[in-house]
């Protein structure tokens, strides 16, 4: 009986071992989701935040802190923000200010009751800077006031035409979208026919050696490191654009789409040709029996019957095209721009977030998520197409 | 079959306990092993790897491992993944306030940088905020020695702290449409060196022969000259901690400090002590 | 009929002229690759320390990732597909993991790597180390596994489960006994490819695993992968004979895809031959 | 041992429309074909019969050179179309359309019923509209097809019947207007109503073409044509009228096969 148990337990453990991808998809959808849709949802703090340089002892809103924190936090709803310092002999620096939480743009949230001591200076958006001479050289006393980031507009965000992430903090990756779209729809223009022209010779034309031979070739080039793609489209084509154009800089939309052409091309030579090949000899047979050539039954009949197989591949191409980051960044240019011509310096999702995830913090950060949640949707777009065709060709 | 999946999940197991009891948090005891995490900017990873490489002797039982991520993860992740964070750049107003302790372990000069064919060398302040801002497009408007032809502006990314730092010494509030951004000091370098219409800016510790640093407003971009305050394209090093860190990450952080770090800080950069 | 003759004759040569193209380009990028490295290339390149303008360290951290994501990926990855080629009816709970596979497989590679930085390196606290990264591309490279170990499977004919219950033994058994033991070859065959996929990733491991160059002691270390390498030497190339060095190191990773190529060739041959003995 | 010695009245009468002269064929080292002679005369049926791997399919494979696609196959001997030697001069592509072929298992394209009978014509540069559609048409009709599909002309292929799929296979080939229609087993996948139409309309084909059929069914090859022909090991052991061979047959292999003692 100690068999069966163990026969129950496989069953049972099988399934539960399976639910692990179930369980990761599942797990990367809320992650990665959850954090892409944090900017906007909500505010980056619930309320305003000051933070304080070389002052040693204030009063904020009528509360003293005589050691000074790095940063104070104000009640969510705080309408008045008064700030009192001794000042050296002077006696007391005084800051009063209105807060106006309905005021859409930021620099005029805070309203200052009356001409403030300080210089007022606005380093970055969403930040206010009261600053003072220093009792010492270099130790200037200043007061930064940080107030929340309102939920980012998802339109705003999709459709912006500015990505001024660090200063500005203007979220729009129209930009890198269409670069996106247009770096990997001109990788296919470029490599697809290339790609095909060369499987349907390898499937219908060469011989069985030569076909291994130019397979080998073909997975080898799969197999080279995209890292190592853009470092040679780095010294060889983008010098070569440049001089052939004649332009500033080669790092343009046209060296990324060639190398993504060449990138993609083992993926849809390797899928396009091996569906050329399952296509039966019997309708070969029948092309050339009606007295169709060789090559007009290569383009009529092979390429035709394994068009869908053919498209899948084109597919899985584009999927590679539009997630290829490594080799991008070192051939686009990567000027965050929307661009009207292939000369142009272009910047792709993907390496949004590979160039910047780095040094981003705060909402900037969180962008780059919601840039990986733009890409992962583009992704299952073009999945969910591929899984179409692949019903489709079943039923055939 | 049975009993080799046994055997691989068995050893997977050992395995991975292995792994776990060597990680172990060091105790306090004198020479136990003991893993510095350090990460941040790549500006300062070079600097960090020759500090990493001396105390290595000094503290042979002291393991530095350096983490260039970007001074954005070194300020972030300061205290918590990382005992030491690295930032080539000043810390903004938001990422004040976190109760670091900040220490500038150097100051680094930024070359602005054009292929070594150029024959223009020099570029005023102003001149290099007009071509960054593109007020200026060609380098017959501001070379005065007969080059002509678009200028190819090459920046860092967003976020980067010699960006943040260049675009702050130059004064440039929105760069140019159309420049372009790459990640790092060596693709800016290897693009510069091919490209004759090119400028761009890196670190001055990464400076060498294969491209050609312009002088700023007639002063030579030297150490020296950051030193004296005539070359004014400089940025603070600077090392974030917090103050429960672990003693050994606090002895390398005064070893940076002092005078054994402060000679190695020279053969590059500027020291601060 | 003349012109006919010529049209197809022009195709050909088009045809044949592209291929060729496409054959050169590859010799192309391979002469470059190793002119860039003639210089650094050697024997002991790979077994000195970074410092010594080597890549130990590198080798060593490629191997601890290998090794970990294989082992924490080729269990469940044969799991599910003896469970879905063995056990499956049509359940709902078949399309649900059929279409979770198919999704896994197209993510791009970046997107593992955010999930992974939020996943193992934030929410679970690993930090950049070297079992974030193993545990982010175990989940990458999953899909292949289950495909390949699935084709295998499904190529054990029938009669051999047929033989094996009708002497009254369980599922099971006749699963670890007969079932996985006549896919082996598939099996190895998809731990290769997807050895192959592990050392050439690079986004995700560039954002899980991170860039410390040192020999990872434990894989909760911090560490940096040949292609890592690769990447930040071409990058930040601060000495002027990292080109060298990265260029060696891009060499080195192309053989390690030629012989990786090579051996899922061989094995696949092997496993077909083996098959067409016992069916 | 010429099994064509008995068939003198065809050498002598009307001029033979296919000559096959002391045919070899090898696969690298295999010889399927051993020194064939044999003769079709105009709007004649001949039916091919024999076991299995005789190598009757490979004959017919010789007569429009389907053969060239094996590498390894080598042929000689002559085999004249008109007088002339299709392994000679005479474009390949030329020679497939003046002989069509229909195989074992309906192969229609995956394109509509009207692509797939104007494809060879479309193939050879008729672009005409007009014409093709008049092309499809007759051929339709002469493969009792017309009626049954004249309103899908346009839905795919693959949605006909397995019968009306080989009709349309014969549709195709006659829109080329070949000489010669050779068929491979052109019954074995269909049902016996579809097998039933199907000889019917080589009857009716008889009146234009000339047909080599090979088959497999005895009573088929005695119902459809003029003259069997009987293969063995590569070898073409008889050939003569069909009432002949199947009743009186001259070689007692012939006999033995056909009495069903072996095959």
């Amino acid at each position: 009986m100690n068999r069966k148990y163990a026969d129950r337990f496989f069953q049972y453990f099988f399934r539960m071992v399976s639910l692990v991808s179930v369980l990761a998809l599942g797990a990367i959808l809320i992650f990665v989701f959850a954090q892409g849709l944090m900017p906007f949802v909500g505010a980056t703090a619930p309320g305003i935040r000051l933070v304080v340089q070389n002052i040693g002892e204030l009063a904020v809103n009528g509360r003293v802190y005589r050691n000074v924190p790095d940063s104070i936090s104000l009640e969510e709803d705080a309408r008045f923000i008064s700030l009192r310092f001794p000042s050296g002999d002077a006696g007391e620096e005084v800051v009063d200010i209105e807060v106006n939480a309905d005021e859409r743009d930021a620099r005029k949230r805070l309203v200052f009751a009356r001409n403030p001591s300080a210089k007022v200076s606005y380093p970055e958006a969403y930040v206010v800077t009261l600053g003072w001479p220093g009792l010492m050289a270099g130790r200037d006393r200043k007061i930064h006031i940080i107030l929340p980031e309102p939920p980012y507009s998802p339109v705003e965000f999709i459709g912006g035409m500015q990505w001024q992430p660090v200063r500005d903090k203007v979220f729009g990756v129209f930009p890198m979208i269409a670069g996106t779209v247009l770096a990997s729809l001109g990788a296919i223009f470029l490599g697809v026919p290339v790609a095909l022209l060369c499987a349907l010779f390898m499937a219908e034309f060469l011989a069985d050696r030569p076909a291994a031979f130019a397979r080998g070739a073909i997975e080898l080039l799969a197999g080279i490191p995209s890292v190592v793609y853009g470092f040679f489209g780095l010294m060889v084509i983008v010098p070569a654009v440049k001089n052939v154009f004649g332009i500033a800089a080669g790092n343009t939309l046209l060296s990324a789409v060639v190398v993504l052409a060449l990138m993609i091309l083992p993926t849809v030579i390797t899928i396009a040709e091996s569906s050329m090949r399952a296509v039966s000899l019997s309708l070969k047979e029948a092309s050339l029996s009606l007295g169709a050539s060789k090559m007009q039954t290569a383009w009529h009949i092979t390429l035709f019957h394994a068009h869908s197989g053919v498209i899948a591949g084109i597919i899985l191409g584009i999927s590679r095209a539009v997630g290829e980051t490594m080799a991008v960044i070192l051939v686009a240019g990567n000027s965050p721009q929307l661009v009207f011509s292939p000369l142009e310096s272009v910047r792709t999702l993907t390496a949004t977030i590979a160039m910047e995830m780095g040094y981003a913090s705060g909402r900037h950060s969180e962008m780059l998520f919601s840039i990986g949640v733009v890409l992962f949707i583009m992704i299952l777009a073009l999945n969910s197409l591929i899984l179409r065709l692949r019903r489709g060709m079943d039923v055939v | 079959m049975k009993r080799f999946l046994v055997a691989a999940f068995v050893g997977a197991f050992a395995l991975s306990s292995v792994f776990a009891g060597g990680s172990g948090e060091a105790a306090g005891a004198q020479n136990t092993p003991y893993t510095i995490e350090v990460g941040g900017s790549t500006s300062v990873t070079p600097l960090m790897e020759k500090f990493a490489e001396a105390y290595a002797k000094v503290r042979p039982h002291v393991k530095v491992n350096i983490n260039p991520t970007g001074s954005g993860d070194g300020i972030k992740n300061a205290g918590t993944l990382y005992q030491i964070g690295m930032s080539s750049r000043e810390l903004t107003p938001a990422e004040q306030g976190q109760g670091f302790r900040v220490e500038t372990v150097a100051i680094d000069g930024i070359a602005v940088i054009v292929n070594s064919a150029n024959p223009v060398g020099s570029l005023s302040v102003e001149q290099i905020r007009d071509i960054y801002t593109g007020a200026a497009g060609d380098w017959g408007q501001v070379s005065g020695s007969g080059k002509s032809g678009k200028i190819a502006v090459v920046s860092r990314e967003a976020g980067s702290g010699t960006r943040g730092a260049f675009e702050e010494l130059a004064g440039i509030k929105k760069l140019v449409a159309g420049a372009n951004e790459s990640t790092s000091t060596g693709a800016i370098k290897a693009g510069i060196a091919q490209n004759a219409d090119a400028i761009g800016y890196i670190s001055l510790g990464s400076l060498d022969a294969s491209v050609k640093a312009l002088a700023v407003g007639g002063v030579a971009a030297s150490s020296a000259n950051v030193v004296n305050g005539s070359y004014k394209l400089a940025r603070p090093f600077i090392l974030l901690s917090k103050a429960d860190a672990h003693a050994e990450s606090k002895a390398f952080l005064e070893w940076m400090l002092g005078p054994e770090g402060q000679a190695i800080v020279k053969t590059s950069w500027i020291p601060v002590k | 009929m003349k012109k006919r003759v010529f049209l197809d004759g022009l195709l050909y040569g088009i045809m044949a002229l592209s291929l060729c193209g496409v054959i050169a380009v590859l010799g192309y990028i391979l002469v470059y690759i190793f002119r860039q490295a003639a210089g650094s290339l050697s024997f002991g390149f790979i077994f000195r320390s970074a410092r010594e303008g080597g890549i130990l360290p590198m080798v060593v951290t490629t191997l601890y990732v290998v090794v970990v994501s294989i082992a924490i990926s080729l269990p469940v990855g044969i799991g599910t597909a003896v469970f879905l080629t063995e056990y499956s009816g049509n359940s709902s709970l078949v399309r649900i993991l059929r279409v979770a596979i198919e999704t896994l497989a197209g993510i791009p590679s970046i997107i593992y790597g955010l999930f992974g930085l939020l996943m193992f390196c934030r929410f679970l606290g690993f930090g950049q180390s070297i079992i974030a990264g193993a545990f982010t591309l175990s989940i990458m490279i999953l899909p292949v596994i289950i495909r390949t170990t699935e084709e295998a499977l499904k190529s054990v004919p029938v009669s051999f489960r047929e033989g094996s219950l009708s002497l009254g033994t369980t599922k099971s058994q006749t699963i670890f006994h007969v079932v996985l033991p006549s896919a082996l070859g598939g099996i190895v065959t998809s731990a290769i490819l997807a050895i192959g996929r592990v050392v050439g990733e690079s986004a995700p491991v560039l954002l899980t695993v991170g860039l410390s160059r040192n020999i990872p002691r434990t894989v909760f270390e911090s560490g940096r992968t040949l292609t890592i390498h690769l990447y930040y030497l071409t990058n930040e190339a601060v000495n002027p004979d990292d080109f060298g060095i990265a260029f060696a190191t891009a060499g080195t990773l192309v053989m390690v895809v030629v012989a990786i190529n090579t051996l899922t060739k061989i094995l696949t041959r092997k496993f077909k031959n083996s098959q067409g003995d016992a069916s | 041992m010429n099994p064509n010695g008995q068939n003198a009245e065809t050498r002598d009468g009307c001029a033979a429309k296919l000559d096959v002269c002391g045919l070899d064929l090898y696969y690298a080292d295999f010889q399927a074909l051993k020194n064939i002679d044999f003769r079709l005369a105009r709007h004649e049926v001949a039916a091919l019969i024999g076991p299995s791997g005789c190598g009757k399919s490979t004959f017919i494979r010789v007569l429009n050179r389907m053969n060239d696609l094996i590498p390894s196959c080598r042929v000689s001997g002559k085999v004249m179309l008109d007088g002339e030697d299709i392994y000679g001069a005479m474009d390949v592509t030329e020679l497939r359309s003046r002989v069509g072929m229909v195989f074992q298992k309906p192969n229609p394209f995956a394109m509509s019923v009207f692509d797939n009978v104007a494809y060879g014509k479309r193939m050879r540069g008729l672009r005409d509209k007009r014409q093709l559609a008049e092309v499809v048409e007759v051929s339709l009709t002469k493969a009792a097809l017309w009626d049954e599909v004249k309103d899908r002309l346009k839905k795919s292929a693959l949605s006909l019947s397995g019968g009306q799929q080989q009709r349309l296979c014969i549709a195709r080939s006659i829109a080329m207007q070949p000489e010669i229609i050779l068929m491979d087993e052109p019954t074995s996948a269909l049902d016996p109503i579809a097998t039933g139409r199907i000889e019917e309309l080589i009857g009716e084909l008889k009146k234009d073409y000339s047909i080599i059929i090979v088959t497999h069914a005895m009573h088929q090859a005695s119902r459809v044509s003029d003259r069997t022909a009987f293969f063995l090991l590569g070898e073409l052991i008889e050939f003569g009228d069909t009432r002949e061979v199947f009743t009186n047959p001259v070689d007692k292999r012939t006999e033995d096969y056909i009495s069903g003692r072996f095959g």
